[in-house]
């Protein structure tokens, strides 16, 4: 079973929602080693992709969606999140352009091309106490899974797992990229807000694929 | 025609404070502020900064000056939205927003070209 | 207590603006601007900066930042006259303005002491 | 003949006249090299000053008037030109504390006073286009006058015009400090404004002394 269009519209859903559920947490972690709004600048970007997603064509292919909430999360979120995750959806819309349908292989590339716009951009490396460690993990383990014949649910539910343990790996770390490098040793002991709506973000991807399949 | 330039900064404040301080220095060059984000906060705004390029680009180009990293993220962002041609005049200066932003006026005051002005930028001290 | 943080510029708006930005990541530290001439226009004023710097001292010092070199050669004589106690609680940072202002906010936000907050100012760099 | 308090004051007086009548020539200066405030900025200092000059003390001897200008001029400049001559009038205050009468070795300690404190404060070396270039002549030429055993208005005098060439010698020059070191050689051919101002302030010296001698 692929995932189509609605799969892409209930994940934009199951973000804004999930996001919006832990936009205090959020806030609570970016002040800890931030500037404190990473909560409210993923609320109002999704929010806002939230309200353009009925005015998506009728053909709409996921593509669209992702590039719909590329260009809205950039114009929107007025943080370091809004370039970074705006890149990244971008980048996974171009590497499904023109598929109706996406099967595991296309799951699989959409992460690696997200993740690779948020390198792009930001030009992390695993271990700077960023949003790309929970990425990579995610990026790798649906890699892995999708080798090993994964359904796209089983690659998307493996990402969401890995996401969540590189969001934990970057609690011990010291910053240096973002605000948080700024802290030097004083970032250690916080988790990386990025990394943590990173793994908000798979978890509601993994969800919406749930749904589609229990359909 | 001279190089204009943009200052980014996650206030708009400071975006505008520096237009007035760099004016004085350079009272030809177009000099957009693009600070804060839409509704006036602190951070960044993708649409003002894309706005504001586009203003300051009369075909000689532009040179963008940022003050902390996602102002930085933003304005590349930016980049990559402009078709080539526009992309091809501008520039992201390495350098301190303020100071930089001075020496980049006055450098492009004195008829500096595109690269000219992104380097006199990252040549700001504090000696002037 | 922590260490209070001076911001001196050629432009109110700037020094206000930096305020603004650097309190989101320090919320508890003495953060004061000095910016523009006694009539608001720009340049830079004595009796503001000397002004600030004594609000900004709870006794644990202030750093003071500034912007091009007459805000230095301002906020130097201010500091020639002050009594020698004063004095040595006060270090100018060799900083660009925003860049180090913010940085040098979080350190002295983190309880940095006197000389770490005038490093920090020092070691800002564009990827945060 | 020496020198005294109703010179020191009359020198405040010519001082704020020359500057006012050169304001606009000071502001081309700037402009062309700077940002065209320097003859506002001296005009705001020295009217400052004079406006102040009614409340000395009957007894104020001239370190007390050179103090009255240095800390108006700190306060009131608002540009490098108020640190550095509000500096330069201070130690000349200090150099001759408690003197009712200058003389010769007074007149040259003066101005080796102020030239001194302007290089504390402004760390510009000779050539670097600044006021500098015309202090340093002048101070050279002061102490070979009182060297020479020249009066306190020849001292004054060979200050002057040395000053003044000092100030044309500063136009060929590539600017190292100040705001006309933004320009590189595009500062060649114009005049430092604050060596002008210089030669003013000394031509003022020199004329309130010979007025001095005539009465
Ligand atoms: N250069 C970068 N590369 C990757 N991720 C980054 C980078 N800079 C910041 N981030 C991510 O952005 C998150 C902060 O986002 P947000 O709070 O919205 O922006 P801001 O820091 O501008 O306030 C960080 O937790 C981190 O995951
Ligand atoms: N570091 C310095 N040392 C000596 N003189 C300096 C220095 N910086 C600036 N000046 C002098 O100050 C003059 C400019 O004064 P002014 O225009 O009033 O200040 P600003 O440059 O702040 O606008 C210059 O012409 C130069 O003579
Ligand atoms: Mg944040
Ligand atoms: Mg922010
Ligand atoms: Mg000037
Ligand atoms: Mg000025």
């Amino acid at each position: 079973m692929t995932l189509g269009t609605e799969w892409a519209t209930d994940w934009v859903r199951a973000s804004a929602a999930v996001i919006a559920e832990n936009r205090v947490e959020l806030i609570t972690l970016d002040r800890e080693i931030g500037d404190g709004d990473h909560g409210e600048n993923m609320d109002r970007g999704f929010s806002a992709v939230l309200a353009k997603l009925d005015g998506l064509a009728d053909d709409a292919i996921p593509a669209d969606v992702l590039k719909l909430v590329a260009t809205t999360l950039i114009s929107t979120v007025g943080g370091a999140s809004g370039p970074l995750f705006g890149t990244a959806y971008l980048k996974a819309a171009g590497a499904v352009a023109g598929r109706a349908e996406l099967d595991g292989a296309s799951v699989a590339a959409i992460l690696r091309a997200a993740r690779d716009g948020i390198v792009l951009r930001g030009k992390a490396e695993a271990g700077d106490k960023t949003m790309i460690d929970a990425w990579n993990p995610a990026v790798e383990a649906a890699d892995a899974a999708h080798a090993n014949g994964a359904s796209e649910l089983e690659i998307l539910e493996a990402a969401a797992t890995a996401a969540a343990e590189g969001a934990a790996s970057t609690e011990p770390l010291i910053a240096r990229k973002g605000r948080a490098s700024y802290l030097g040793e004083r970032a250690i002991g916080h988790r990386d807000p990025g990394a943590q709506s990173t793994l908000l973000l798979l978890r509601a991807a993994a969800d919406s694929a749930r749904n589609a399949a229990s359909e | 025609m001279t190089v204009g330039l943009v200052f980014v900064s996650h206030s708009s404040k400071i975006a505008e404070g520096l237009v007035d301080l760099a004016r004085q220095m350079a009272a030809d060059v177009t000099l957009v502020a693009a600070g804060g984000t839409d509704d006036g906060g602190i951070g960044t705004s993708f649409d003002r900064v894309a706005a504001a390029i586009d203003e300051a680009d009369s075909g000689d180009g532009v040179v963008v000056l940022c003050d902390l990293g996602s102002a930085i993220l933003t304005a590349e962002t930016a980049l990559d939205f402009l078709d080539d041609d526009s992309r091809a005049r501008v520039r992201l200066a390495d350098a301190p927003l303020v100071e930089g932003g001075v020496a980049a006026a006055v450098a492009a005051q004195t008829g500096g070209d595109l690269d000219g002005v992104a380097a006199a930028a990252g040549t700001a001290n504090a000696s002037a």
